[in-house]
């Protein structure tokens, strides 16, 4: 019984950043109708600038993670206007083509920058953990699970309450109808992709420190969000946040009861048995045909 | 389609043209090669820098003191990525392209296993500085020559410890590799042995950051002492993990790849009470065979600047290349046959202690096994302590 | 006169080993053929029916595993009492084995997959590399898990008293990738301007208008599927027989891109498109590191390459080409 | 057989999330007549296209061709059956050549079998050579000859449909769905486009026609169903339909109705 709460606990604090990770990435589908291979490069880019920060110019550690998002945002808008504005309105497959391209080339910069050795993080949370009864948890997880439930609140919000975020659902519902309801269609791109790549770096910015920071890092939190954003319907938050946390109770109960080697594969078992059996995931808000 | 199939054989041909640049002109041999193949990338890339550091120390000393047969040495070295089949191609490149007449690598067993076929296909020896697993001296490959102890040494070497240290029931945590795999099984046989209970045997994938699952997993069994046998990276982490949910079991890791100093910088606390077992121990040089030598060698490297946690990791490196070193001068000549044959009776007063091979595996195609020392350190209040 | 200068170039082809003596040479162009193969079976998926397909390499993989394994004979305990064991067999055996269960596999996803469209199919095929990847990784009493499939005898084809061939050596195995390489090229040739070739086209082009002249979207979209997932099966196949070790990264996300890069790059829907992509893509890393680049920037180069690519050349460089030759010699191009 | 009944639709009813597009309608069409589909926009005229030819599921109801259920076929089966159609909006191979689009509209009708094809057997080369001969008759007859090596693509509109109706024809129909195929045509393109269909009927092919140009269906049509809201209001010759008062209320607007008597 103890054994099952710390795992329902470990699943719940990785859900936190499963779902960070998806809303990024189904935001960014949703309403650019782009599969965004670098989302895993914004989230090791976070990392990296976190390490960067704390490690090498000595920042203190909660505005570093601040300078971490920033940047985040400030490369996901430059990633756009360079590569993405130009191919707009050309198939999926065009522009995922691009985004595999920009992927390539910013990790093998990382790797080139920063080299193929881990790096870890040093961080201001007491070094002993949380103990709750029979079970536990470090500081510095329950730290990123409130950050991470922050950020997911604040983009809903933004999504549902905000003028950008009635813009973005609008284009979100019908590009068309949008434009002519004067709605800047490339400053709602751009916004998009850099709230999405803000998110991803947030993401890793909060995660490095726990773990270790390495250049190949984003690959697997990329495959993770693609697994939690078709869990949850290509488009929806709601979605993605219970997404997030389905897979992570998957990953952990799964590596405790059945595998600990499968642990990664869970995603993906579950992504190809929801494909088949509601191709459009399981809150899917509306899917166009094309 | 007539004009197609002829700008389509021009473009070919000029693809050919550039891979026939490519071979370029035969250097000539003014240098003695040596080629060394180490994960410099990858999961296993830290590691793999140290060793290759360790073995550009030795490179530097020996051609200071003259080199070898009038020339110097020249350490040519390849990434292998952390992957078996790039260590492959890095073992086709060094023997095939660059004509190198002996190796060194290729750090861990998976990689050190692939690459073997190679050498029995060119006939070319290679010095095995860091693997673990019993199959690589015991498959009948007489090219291999290996300094590292076998994980079955290491558990030998441990059993009067069971119960010294008072184990009654242990876990064993590895991972999914010739090195973990076989560190588990040997360790837990020679638990057995002892009389100790095994408890659960968790594996992770080398590359996994997150514990969590096992770990929470290994605290519900309930075992005194938890072994651990995986690279440095993952212990860190592994050793963090552990605190983050009360895991009170005592932690030993095996293998050698496990740096306490880099432990003491990245886990911190977490890694205090832990045990490791060590092929060398820089914090007491007094402690090992050839303190002279040791104590060389840690100079050396703190002259560079190195990290100093590389340093039981580096010290292979350099022990590798000067029983490279002692063959071909014993040889006589860089050739691969004379280099394998000299091998066989070189003996090195290395960091680790005194080296000379011993037969391993069928008869007739013998390989090359060194008896190392092992050591059990602990790390206490945020040093490394004598055990 | 297109006859013989098909032959002469294929002469040409078939006569490097016999002056290209830098054995590194060789097996460079050997590991490019083989990637050609693979490209041009993508192609077919990707090319001609138009389906972006980013699992391609779990084809490759299962051909070199499959392949591999039924020349190693292999003990599995299916359930714990159930034990499974296969002795080792011979090298053409397992090679066909390995190409036949390749194309079963593409047979499987093809039916599975076809379901979903677009960014979803994508993501299945994805998911589905991945999901071979890990089992090739954690079910180590079948695969050996990390620790790779060593020792993967070389074909050796004998008539018993006559002759025997072994493959060991590079101008051997160059030689039997080359030959694997043209016929996969004629198949796909005779494929795509046949009715299944059109069919396969008209998919691509415009879905609903092939449906109503009768083309049955699932049948075509499976066939291209289990061809192309065939011959990627039998690019796997080479490739284990030859490297003769086999691990779970054959399975990686990049092999797939290197792939669809080579497609692209050279030009989708056309038969030259992937040679000449794969030629570029292959020989390139090899031209870089000559040149003393280190891999990560070789890396950052096919990066920006490949988005320079879709920016500026987005149908290829052979379709391109084509249009420049017709610009300047009107003549010399309609047949 | 001409005559005969060739198309039967029997309580077809259509619905698309809570929104009937088609409410239960019945009528056949007869073997070698022209009948026209004509009413306002979302009267359910492609719906029942649709319907027909398998694009879409209906809710309820059944469709049979010469005595063979069509309902819960697949589109492609339903072609095969020799019920082929064209559509609303323009739809090609735009990629291809004029030849090829005609060449893939005759898939049904060519016989190679895949093993074949991979053998290289010599009557998979005949049949080719077959065909490209009967491509080159298909276009002459709807006029495209010059065009046939011409990317679909860049051809004019108003070749583009002539494009589409030789694409239908490839595929050898017995029932040719025609959808609003002159919408977008000047009227001299409208014209030759009447004597194209004049000949596709003397061919023996049956046209069921949805059309708007009222010009067009009047002089082409043996008779005509008006749909209005998914129901069918009225149905019969041209003359019939042309002062029904229903038709002239729902089809062609309130002016009409404005200045016609009451009924």
């Amino acid at each position: 019984m103890d054994q099952l709460l710390q795992h329902a606990l470990n699943a719940l604090i990785l859900g936190g950043t499963y779902a960070l990770l998806g809303i990024g990435l189904t935001l960014i589908f949703g309403i650019m109708r782009v599969v965004n291979f670098t989302h895993g490069e914004l989230y090791s880019f976070g990392a990296y600038m976190m390490f960067f920060c704390v490690m090498a110019i000595d920042v203190n550690f909660f505005v570093a993670l601040a300078l971490a998002v920033l940047a985040g945002i400030a490369l996901g808008a430059i990633l756009e206007i360079a590569l993405l504005r130009r191919l707009k309105g050309t198939d999926i497959d065009t522009t995922m083509l691009v985004m595999i391209g920009a992927w390539i080339a910013l990790q093998n910069l990382e790797q080139f920058t920063w080299s193929g050795v881990a790096k870890s993080i040093d961080t201001p949370f007491p070094s002993s953990p949380l103990v709750l009864g029979p079970v536990s948890v470090s500081w510095n997880r329950l730290f990123v699970f409130a950050v991470a439930a922050a950020l997911i609140a604040g983009s809903y919000a933004l999504i549902t309450l905000t003028k950008l975020g009635k813009a973005m659902r609008a284009t979100f519902q019908d590009r068309e109808t949008a434009l002519l309801m004067g709605v800047d269609i490339d400053f709602i791109h751009t916004a998009t992709f850099a709230l999405g790549s803000g998110l991803a770096a947030a993401a890793g910015a909060l995660l490095g420190p726990v773990f270790v920071v390495y250049p190949t890092m984003g690959d697997l939190a990329s495959l993770k969000a693609f697994a939690v954003v078709i869990l949850g319907g290509l488009g929806s938050i709601p979605g993605a946040t219970v997404g997030g946390f389905i897979l992570a109770f998957m990953e952990e109960l799964g590596a405790a009861y059945v595998s600990s080697g499968f642990r990664d594969g869970m995603g993906f078992l579950l992504i190809i048995a929801i494909l088949l059996v509601r191709p459009t995931g399981l809150f899917a808000q509306k899917e166009r045909i094309g | 389609m007539k004009a197609m199939t002829v700008r389509f054989a021009l473009a070919v041909a000029g693809a050919m043209l550039g891979t026939a640049l490519l071979a370029g002109p035969a250097s000539a041999q003014d240098t003695v090669k040596i080629g060394v193949t180490q994960p410099l990338t990858g999961a296993f890339a830290a590691s793999g820098n140290y060793v290759t550091e360790g073995a550009r120390l030795a490179e530097e000393e020996i051609n200071k003191a003259g080199g070898v047969l009038g020339k110097k040495i020249e350490l040519i070295v390849e990434d292998n990525k952390s992957n078996p089949t790039e260590a492959v191609a890095t073992a086709e490149k060094l023997i095939v392209k660059d004509k190198v007449p002996v190796m060194m690598g290729a750090w861990s067993s998976t990689l050190t296993l692939a690459v073997m076929p190679k050498l029995e296909e060119y006939k070319v020896p290679m010095l095995v500085e860091t693997s673990s697993s019993g199959k690589i001296t015991t498959s009948g490959n007489p090219y291999v020559f290996r300094i590292s102890p076998t994980s079955e040494m290491e558990a030998k070497a441990f059993t009067p410890l069971f119960q010294s240290l008072g184990i009654k029931k242990a876990d064993f945590l590895a991972t999914n590799n010739d090195f973990g795999l076989g560190a588990s099984k040997e360790f837990s046989e020679a638990a057995q042995r002892a009389g100790v209970e095994i408890g659960v045997k968790e594996t992770m994938d080398p590359k996994a950051t997150d514990f969590s699952a096992q770990l929470a997993k290994i605290k519900a069994s309930g075992a005194d002492t938890l072994f651990v046998t995986t690279a440095v990276e993952q212990i860190t982490l592994i050793l963090k993990q552990a605190k983050d949910q009360q895991l009170t079991a005592r932690i030993i890791t095996t293998g050698g790849s496990n740096s306490p100093d880099q432990l003491i910088a990245q886990a911190g606390e977490a890694a205090n009470g832990s045990f490791h077992l060590v092929f060398f121990t820089p914090w007491f040089p007094e402690a090992v065979k050839n303190p002279d030598i040791a104590r060389k060698f840690v100079g050396l490297w703190n002259e560079k600047k190195y990290n100093v946690g590389g340093l039981t990791e580096g010290f292979r490196g350099w022990d590798g290349v000067h029983v490279i070193f002692e063959a071909i001068r014993a040889a006589g000549k860089a050739e691969a046959e004379a280099i394998t044959k000299a091998l066989w009776d070189v003996k090195v007063k290395g960091v680790n202690g005194d080296i000379a091979f011993i037969k391993q595996g069928p008869a007739g195609k013998e390989s090359a096994q060194n008896v190392p020392s092992v050591y059990l350190v602990k790390i206490d209040g945020g040093k490394v302590v004598r055990q | 006169m297109k006859r013989a200068l098909t032959a002469l170039w294929l002469l040409f082809l078939a006569s490097i080993p016999l002056w290209l003596t830098d054995l590194y040479a060789l097996h460079v162009l050997i590991m490019t053929g083989i990637f050609i193969i693979a490209a041009m079976s993508l192609n077919l998926l990707l090319g001609y029916t138009g389906q972006l397909s980013l699992g391609h390499v779990a084809f490759f993989g299962i051909g070199a595993y499959a392949s591999s394994l039924v020349s190693l004979g292999f003990e599995v305990h299916l359930l714990p009492n159930w034990l499974v064991s296969l002795e080792p067999k011979p090298v053409w055996f397992a090679m066909l084995c390995g190409v036949v269960l390749a194309g079963l596999s593409g047979w499987v996803i093809g039916r599975i997959s076809f379901k979903v469209r677009g960014a979803y199919f994508v993501i299945v095929t994805v998911s589905f590399a991945e999901v071979v990847r890990l089992i090739a990784l954690n079910w180590v009493e079948l695969t050996q898990g990390p620790m790779a499939l060593n020792n993967i005898p070389a074909l050796r084809l004998a008539i018993p008293g006559v002759v025997e061939l072994a493959f060991l050596r590079k101008p051997a195995n160059y030689w039997l990738t080359l030959i694997v390489a043209v016929l996969c090229y004629v198949l796909i040739r005779r494929l795509v301007h046949s009715r299944a070739g059109r069919a396969m086209v008209a998919l691509r082009e415009n879905e609903a208008l092939a449906t109503s002249v009768g083309i049955d979207v699932t049948h075509y979209l499976v066939l291209a599927t289990v061809v192309s997932a065939a011959m990627a099966g039998a690019a796997g196949v080479l490739y284990a027989h030859y490297v003769r070790i086999v691990d779970p990264d054959v399975f990686l996300f990049i092999y797939t891109v290197t792939m669809v890069i080579m497609v692209i790059s050279g030009g989708k829907g056309t038969q030259a498109g992937p040679i000449v992509g794969g030629l570029i893509f292959g020989l390139l890393p090899d031209l870089l590191r000559a040149a003393a680049i280190k891999p990560e920037i070789q890396w950052v180069i096919y990066g920006v390459l490949m988005i320079l690519i879709v920016h500026f050349l987005p149908e290829g460089i052979v379709p391109a080409a084509r249009r420049w030759w017709q610009g300047r010699v009107p003549t010399a191009v309609i047949p | 057989m001409s005559g005969g009944i060739a198309l039967v639709v029997e309580g077809l009813t259509l619905r698309f999330g809570g929104l009937t597009a088609v409410d239960n309608i019945s009528f056949e069409v007869r073997e070698g007549e022209v009948l026209s589909l004509i009413g306002p926009n979302g009267a359910g005229k492609t719906s029942a296209f649709n319907a027909i030819t398998g694009y879409i599921e209906p809710a309820r109801g059944e469709i049979r061709y010469r005595g063979a259920r069509l309902t819960g076929l697949k589109a492609s089966a339903i072609a095969a059956r020799g019920v082929v159609r064209t559509f609303q909006k323009t739809s090609i191979f735009a990629g291809q050549t004029v030849h090829d689009n005609v060449a893939i509209g005759r898939h049904l009708h060519s016989r190679q079998r895949t093993l074949a094809i991979v053998a290289g057997l010599s009557s998979v080369a005949r049949e080719e050579a077959q065909l490209t001969r009967e491509v080159g008759d298909i276009l002459h007859f709807v006029g495209l000859t010059s065009r046939a090596d011409t990317v679909a693509a860049s051809l004019p509109y108003g070749e583009l449909r002539l494009l589409e109706v030789a694409i239908a024809l490839a595929a050898k129909p017995t029932l040719l769905l025609l959808d609003e195929p002159v919408s977008g045509m000047n009227p001299v393109e409208t014209a030759s486009f009447m004597k194209l269909l004049g000949a596709i009927r003397a061919r023996g092919i049956t046209v069921l026609l949805v059309e708007h140009d009222m010009k067009m269906v009047m002089g082409a049509s043996d008779r005509i169903i008006c749909l209005n809201q998914g129901r069918i209001i009225a149905s019969g010759t041209p003359d019939h339909i042309q002062g029904h008062p229903e038709v002239v209320r729902a089809y062609l607007g309130s002016k009409y109705v404005m200045s016609s008597p009451p009924p």
